[in-house]
């Protein structure tokens, strides 16, 4: 058991690289996730959060290096010697804990402080002159309604820059966990209750966001797109969502339209300005102006669509929307139908 | 069983036994009440469930490693993760745990037994019962995939019409019987059984630590089982407790849960803090430092544990005043850990540190759960926990806290009570390989989930696309937990070479300072051959040193131990003269007249019971009437046949 | 052990098991975890009585309490209840003199009021279910009512099979002074099944229902 | 029992604690009154409408007192080592604090 002491001295610089390896890599990792939050505040509310993380990381890398450099310190110089006798027997040192119970508290005062002042500036927020929007999760989809303006969509929400969004959060039948890292933190969407989050976004462009609770089989496939648009874009996505009309077809798409109504899809599906207004499934209203779909899962494509309406099942495990055995030609039409609603 | 009937009869050799004269059959195993040997089968069957859950998180990892991986279909990946954590937590590590309880407890305080040994072997019996019963759902039906924390309502019988939450419900209800009757012991043994002399202040921190975590198992279990009674009705009967549409409220199940799982937590955390602080002095040659503190502080943990839950549910939504009183409150126990991680170093400072396996894995424990404590500060401030909950972030913290504290810290007491188990040292090359091993493995599997999180990877899901930044961060952590098993390969190796080819032990291997090294390893049946009489807290060391080593607390004088075997094996690790020579002979009474408690197979009987009884809930009720008969009969039995 | 107070004031040493001689505390091994078990028991109590608080006022539909619960029968087996803790009291106090007779009549008396408490349960939930109250279906209050009490029914039921088998042993080969304390331990669990139920009478009976009533 | 050989009873430790003697069974018929009486005021209190603004704390006091004279005498702790009253009041006190907390989490108090 005993060994040379250059080869324990080895080890000890051994564990020291595991240890500072990783905080190096901390220290350059530039992130390259469309999904990261750290770093990428992108609104006020997010801001804060990230302000509050920065001080208490500082506060943790200053304890880390101290206490840790201690201990490497100890290891090193107290670390047995050929030809030693006993060490002193020291039981303790009573200033020594007083020091230490006081400094890591007062250590703490700095981030309780803020901690709480943040608490109460992102909760209950003043929902006068902002847009307000419904978040409602369900398996495994999300759905997004505008009350004040009579929109109704899924999985893809817009929000102007610059103007506060007052956002609403339930769910339609188990715990699903509201997030869009940019905007701001997240908040259970649970049943029985409704909960709160705002935000002002301060960049334009899109932002990923997912589920966070546990919430069964396509848990992990349950995304969101989000997007900040500038003045005018919102202004457009606000009066195309209110005057859009699914019910005069181009030419081309018009029987995919007929498949549509003429089956069940109109019993789950609601596109507006069509008899379709089913309420199971995603509002499927400009459908052809989203980016994704499936609760951000594929690409909007001819193909995707297409595949989806073949076997949803095979395209999201799990998934809620049944297999309606249409023939290739005739889910090809729908999709050119859906996609057409721009 | 079968792994433990020839593990130990190898180890026996180890001494000239002179008074063994009892069986090892695999039927004394099935009877045993002896503390040690339920302590090896509780370590033994732990160590196994770690082995599952371990290769339960190498498939979760498997899946992960990749984009768009499709090793595992998303509800066998959703059992995985639930089954892996109520594996590692409530089968591997809790009993790993109480594994040791039994081992050094009676012996550290120089007891003969616990103070209810047919009660001690019970909890075992009742935990493997609970350890099948929740593990059957593989075979039969389907496994719990609702996540450990099984949150209201997705457990409700609409949207998990399986088996899997009712293997879930009364598996942890049974292993809950087990965990309170083992617990109830330990208090009723440690304030009550302590040698004369050992003062509540002379007591091993070890044994500190478990009547803290024994008396927070007593307070937290209740909790959960009435949880996991109302989540039962639910499912079985059809009440709507947890059910929105019958007036119930999903959150009262996250506040009952969190009221016992974060005194959990605590409870995996304490025992593996107190072999640390045992490792520590010995292998530093000084006493702990700030004993007293090191007490203190452990106690306040526990008190506080109580008063935390909530920041389990910051996203929650529970009002500004809530968050603002949780997350203070929660800041404040890294007061008293920081209290025991200095007082740990004050213990190295000056010291003449030895580093051996055990000492290794020591120093990892401080090392690696500062970096857990402090990402838990961080979650501990709600807004921003509000980007950290439920991502990877949180995964990391979980097992920088629970590997890097409760693993490396229970690594570090199998590697320093072996000796005293089985009489043999575990070999000292393979066990450095097999800590660098996991050293380095750990921290690849679980330093990148912090960036994972950072990047906002959410935990939990079956998989994630090509586009997402997360790809390289989840490779290395898979191939971190591939090392991980490589190192746990070495120590199984170790394991089984050292029981029967690892170099004797004798007594005192490490030049310890508590009575567990003051008698023969493997000890007698009957522990201790006279009670000794101890007056300070470091009994052994005083007897080796004089009290000049033992001074300054606990009340001077010499401290008296009653003469065990001692000698005759010359130390194989190089303990000091003084101990290998001391004392010749003994001067103990005659071992025929220490009375021992006979075995009985009630328990195990009873254990069936129960099984029955639970699994009746879930197949069909006539079972449950048959494990009720069959408990009253055991129960019968037990009650009318002389405890010895 | 506990010599009782009149009888003797000479030293003397008992060195039986139970009353944990030998022991660190000098106290008995069982009646420690008994008290143990006890402290833990208030948490399992604590929280069924804790999820019929949070619940009992969220109504949709159904009996309420002001409407269903019957104070005055209740008052009584409360009142039986309470005084089953007298006579188990009494049948410690006369073991512990060594009366081995008034023992059994005290046991058997505190057995009997007990499964008196028990019938009168029943009927109580007999009569609940007949107005339209069940365990199921019907509301939160009622089966957070029936859970809770349902508890601690079952408390009080392993409680008189335990007299009942301390009866039959004291028939059987007699308990007498020195094994007092299976009648203490009993006793203790007794007890605190009754002070679980003045708990419960006070809190889901009479603030129950006084509130249930309390205008909207 | 496994300790027959102990010698403890020479080195009494400093925790070493004894039971004290039990009352008698007058003493438990008084407290019985007692207690009697208290059920009926609950219930007397029940039925007057005047009391009813504070008949929640009046309820309280009137079972917590019933409550500390069965603890306090049947079960002895009023005479027993303050052992068991710790361990005792250490579960009822957690369970109160813990679940006071949660009754108030539900009753709003989370702001
Ligand atoms: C062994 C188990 C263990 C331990 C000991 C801890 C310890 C701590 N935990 Fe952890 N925790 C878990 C196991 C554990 N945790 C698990 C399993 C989960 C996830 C459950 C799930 O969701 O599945 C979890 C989740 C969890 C959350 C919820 C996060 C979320 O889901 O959003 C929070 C929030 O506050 C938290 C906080 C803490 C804190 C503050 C400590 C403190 O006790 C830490 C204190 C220690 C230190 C701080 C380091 C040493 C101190 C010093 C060197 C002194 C100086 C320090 C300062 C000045 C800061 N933990
Ligand atoms: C209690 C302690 C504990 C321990 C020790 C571990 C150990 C490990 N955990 Fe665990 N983990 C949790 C507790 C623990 N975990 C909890 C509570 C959760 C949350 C669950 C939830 O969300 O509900 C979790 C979740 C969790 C996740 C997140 C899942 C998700 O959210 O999707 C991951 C992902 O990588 C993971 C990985 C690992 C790995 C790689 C190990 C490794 O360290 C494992 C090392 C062990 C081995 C590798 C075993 C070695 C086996 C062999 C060598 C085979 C030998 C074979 C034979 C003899 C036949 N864990
Ligand atoms: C039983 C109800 C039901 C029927 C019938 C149904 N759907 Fe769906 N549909 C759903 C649900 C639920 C989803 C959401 C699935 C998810 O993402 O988890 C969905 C999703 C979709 C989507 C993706 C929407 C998005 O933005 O994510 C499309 C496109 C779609 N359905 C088209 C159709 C078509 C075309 C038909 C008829 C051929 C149809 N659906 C029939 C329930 C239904
Ligand atoms: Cu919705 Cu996870
Ligand atoms: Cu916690």
């Amino acid at each position: 058991m005993e060994e040379a002491p250059r080869s324990k001295k080895r080890h000890l610089l051994l564990a020291f690289a595991v240890l500072l390896l990783p905080l190096a890599l901390a220290g350059c990792a530039e992130s390259t996730s469309p999904q990261a939050w750290f770093g990428r505040p992108e609104s006020d509310f997010a801001r804060i959060l990230q302000g509050l993380f920065d001080r208490i990381i500082l506060i943790a890398t200053i304890v880390f290096v101290v206490v840790e450099g201690i201990l490497f310190i100890a290891l090193f110089r107290f670390r047995r010697r050929p030809g030693q006798g006993l060490p002193s027997q020291t039981h303790g040192n009573t200033q020594l804990e007083i020091g230490w119970t006081i400094v890591p508290a007062v250590a703490l005062a700095f981030v309780a402080v803020p901690t709480v002042r943040a608490i109460f500036e992102t909760y209950h927020p003043d929902t006068t002159n902002t847009v307000k929007v419904q978040v409602i999760g369900h398996q495994w989809w999300w759905e997004f309604r505008y009350p004040d303006l009579g929109i109704v969509t899924a999985n893809e929400p817009h929000f102007p820059v610059g103007q506060k969004a007052t956002l609403t959060i339930e769910s339609a039948d188990v715990i699903h966990g509201f997030w869009i890292p940019g905007l701001g933190g997240k908040r259970d969407a649970i049943p029985t209750r409704v909960n709160e989050l705002w935000w002002t976004p301060e960049k334009t462009g899109e932002y990923y966001g997912q589920c966070t609770q546990l919430c069964a089989t396509s848990h992990a496939n349950m995304r969101i797109r989000a997007f900040v648009d500038d003045q005018n874009g919102w202004n457009a996505w606000v009066n195309a969502m209110k005057s859009a009309n699914g019910s005069q077809p181009a030419p081309d798409v018009q029987r995919g339209y007929q498949l549509f109504t003429t089956n069940a899809c109109v019993g789950c599906h609601t596109i507006q300005g069509t008899p379709a207004n089913g309420q199971v499934g995603p509002n499927l209203t400009r459908f052809g102006a989203r980016t994704t779909f499936g609760a951000g899962l594929y690409q909007n494509t001819q193909e995707n669509v297409t595949s989806w309406i073949l076997d949803p099942q095979a395209a999201k495990p799990g998934n809620k929307m049944p297999n309606l055995h249409l023939s290739e030609e005739d889910a090809s039409a729908i999709a050119a139908y859906l996609r057409s609603l721009k | 069983m079968a792994t433990i009937s020839t593990a130990i009869p190898g180890a026996m050799p180890a001494r000239e036994a002179v008074h063994v004269h009892h069986d090892y059959g695999w039927k004394s195993w099935l009877m045993t009440v002896d503390h040690k040997r339920i302590g090896i089968m509780y370590g033994v069957t732990a160590f196994g469930f770690f082995l599952v859950g371990g290769i339960e998180a190498l498939l979760v990892r498997t899946q992960l490693a990749v984009p768009n991986n499709t090793v595992v279909d998303p509800d066998t990946f959703n059992a995985l993760f639930t089954m892996h954590a109520l594996t590692m937590i409530f089968l591997a590590l809790m009993p790993l745990s109480v594994a040791f309880f039994n081992i050094a407890v009676p012996l550290m305080i120089g007891a003969r037994d616990v103070a209810f040994p047919r009660l001690n072997a019970l909890s075992y019996w009742i935990f493997v019962a609970g350890g099948v019963l929740l593990n059957l759902g593989w075979v039969s039906g389907g496994a719990p995939a609702d996540g450990w924390f099984a949150y209201a309502n997705l457990t409700s019988k609409e949207f998990s019409p399986g088996p899997g939450m009712d293997f879930y419900a009364l598996g942890l209800q049974v292993l809950g019987l087990a965990s309170m009757a083992g617990a109830l012991n330990f208090i009723v043994t440690i304030l009550n059984m302590r040698a004369p002399g050992m003062t509540l202040m002379r007591m091993p921190v070890f044994v500190w630590m478990t009547l803290v975590t024994s008396v927070l198992i007593v307070l937290a279990f209740p909790v959960i089982t009435v949880a996991l009674v109302l989540l039962t009705l639910d499912r079985v009967v059809g009440t709507g407790y947890f059910v929105p549409s019958m007036g119930g409220d999903p959150v009262l199940w996250q506040h009952l849960f969190w009221i016992f799982g974060h005194p959990e937590v605590y409870i995996l955390i304490l025992p593996a803090m107190g072999v640390i602080s045992e490792v520590l002095p010995t292998f530093s040659r000084k006493p702990l430092f700030g004993y007293h503190f090191v007490v203190y502080s452990g106690v306040a943990i526990a008190f506080l544990a109580f008063g935390v839950w909530s920041h389990h549910m910051f996203a929650t939504g529970l009002g500004p005043i809530a968050d603002s009183g949780f997350s203070l409150a929660t800041m404040l126990i890294a007061v008293p850990t920081g209290v025991k991680i200095f007082n740990w170093i004050g213990t190295l400072w000056g010291g003449q540190i030895r580093f051996t396996t055990p000492m290794l894995f020591a120093v990892a424990f401080i090392s690696m759960f500062i970096i857990g404590g402090l990402s838990g500060v961080m979650h501990a401030s709600p807004p921003a926990d509000l980007q950290q909950n439920q991502t990877y972030f949180i995964v990391a913290h979980i097992h920088y806290v629970l590997f890097g504290g409760t693993i490396l810290g229970l690594m570090a007491g199998i590697y320093y009570w072996f000796p005293k188990v089985t009489g043999r040292l575990l070999d000292e090359g393979l066990g450095k390989v097999h800590f660098w091993l996991t050293l380095i493995g750990f921290n690849l599997a679980f330093f990148p989930m912090h960036f994972l999180g950072l990047d906002g990877m959410p935990r939990r899901i079956y998989t994630y696309p090509a586009d997402m930044g997360w790809n390289t961060y989840n490779l290395v952590s898979t191939i971190g937990a591939f090392t991980i098993a490589a190192a746990t390969l070495v120590f199984l190796y170790n394991f089984f070479r050292s029981v029967r080819f690892g170099a004797v032990a004798g007594d005192d291997p490490w030049d310890a300072a508590t009575l567990e090294w003051s008698i023969p390893s493997p000890p007698p049946e009957w522990n201790f051959d006279r009670i000794p009489t101890v007056f300070s807290a470091r009994p052994l060391w005083d007897e080796k040193y004089g009290v000049e080593g033992g001074h300054g607390h606990g009340g001077g004088g010499g401290a008296l131990v009653a003469a065990g075997h001692r000698g005759e094996h010359a130390s194989a690790v190089g303990a000091p003269a003084a101990a290998a020579t001391a004392v010749a002979e003994h001067a103990g009474e005659h071992p025929e007249h220490i009375h021992l408690p006979n075995p009985s197979y009630w328990p195990m009987v009873i254990a069936f019971g129960v099984f029955c009884l639970a699994s009746g809930i879930i197949y069909a009720l006539p079972i449950s009437i048959v494990g009720l008969c069959i408990i009253f009969v055991g129960v019968n039995g037990w009650a009318f046949e002389p405890a010895g | 052990m506990a010599v009782h107070a009149t009888e003797t004031h000479a030293v003397h040493v008992d060195t039986s098991p139970d009353s944990g001689y030998g022991t660190t505390l000098g106290l008995s091994h069982r009646k420690l975890l008994m008290w143990a078990f006890l402290g833990s028991d208030c948490m399992f109590f604590g929280t069924l009585i804790s999820n019929f608080v949070v619940y009992y006022t969220r109504q949709q539909g159904g009996p309420n309490p002001a409407e269903i619960l019957n104070i005055p029968y209740t008052s009584v087996s409360a009142f039986v209840l309470l005084m089953s803790s007298l006579t188990m009291v009494l049948a410690l106090a006369a073991i512990q003199r060594g009366d081995e007779i008034g023992m059994r009549i005290w046991l058997i008396a505190t057995a009997s009021l007990g499964t008196v408490f028990l019938g009168g349960q029943y009927y109580e939930f007999t009569t609940f279910y007949s107005e339209g109250m069940k365990l199921t279906g019907v509301n939160l209050f009622s089966s957070a009512f029936f859970t809770l009490t349902g508890f601690h029914g079952a408390h009080v039921t392993i409680g008189v099979i335990w007299l009942l088998s301390l009866v039959v042993t004291s028939f059987v080969k007699g308990i007498g002074r020195e094994h007092s304390l299976n009648v203490e331990i009993a006793g203790l669990y007794w007890h605190f099944v009754d002070i679980v139920w003045i708990i419960i009478f006070g809190a889901v009976y009479l603030m129950g229902t006084a509130l249930a009533e309390a205008p909207k | 029992m496994i300790y027959e050989e102990n010698p403890i009873h020479q080195i009494p430790t400093p925790t070493q604690m004894h039971e004290g003697s039990h009352p008698s069974a007058q003493k438990y018929i008084v407290i019985a009154v007692i207690l009697t009486i208290l059920t009926a005021v609950e219930v007397a209190v029940y039925y007057v409408e005047s009391l009813r603004p504070i008949l929640i704390p009046l309820l309280g006091i009137l079972g917590l007192s019933k409550f500390v004279l069965v603890v306090g005498y049947y079960m002895h702790l009023k005479f027993d080592p303050k052992l068991f009253t710790w361990l005792f009041v250490g579960g009822l006190v957690t369970a109160t604090a813990a679940l006071t907390g949660l009754w108030a989490l539900f009753n709003g108090w989370g702001g």
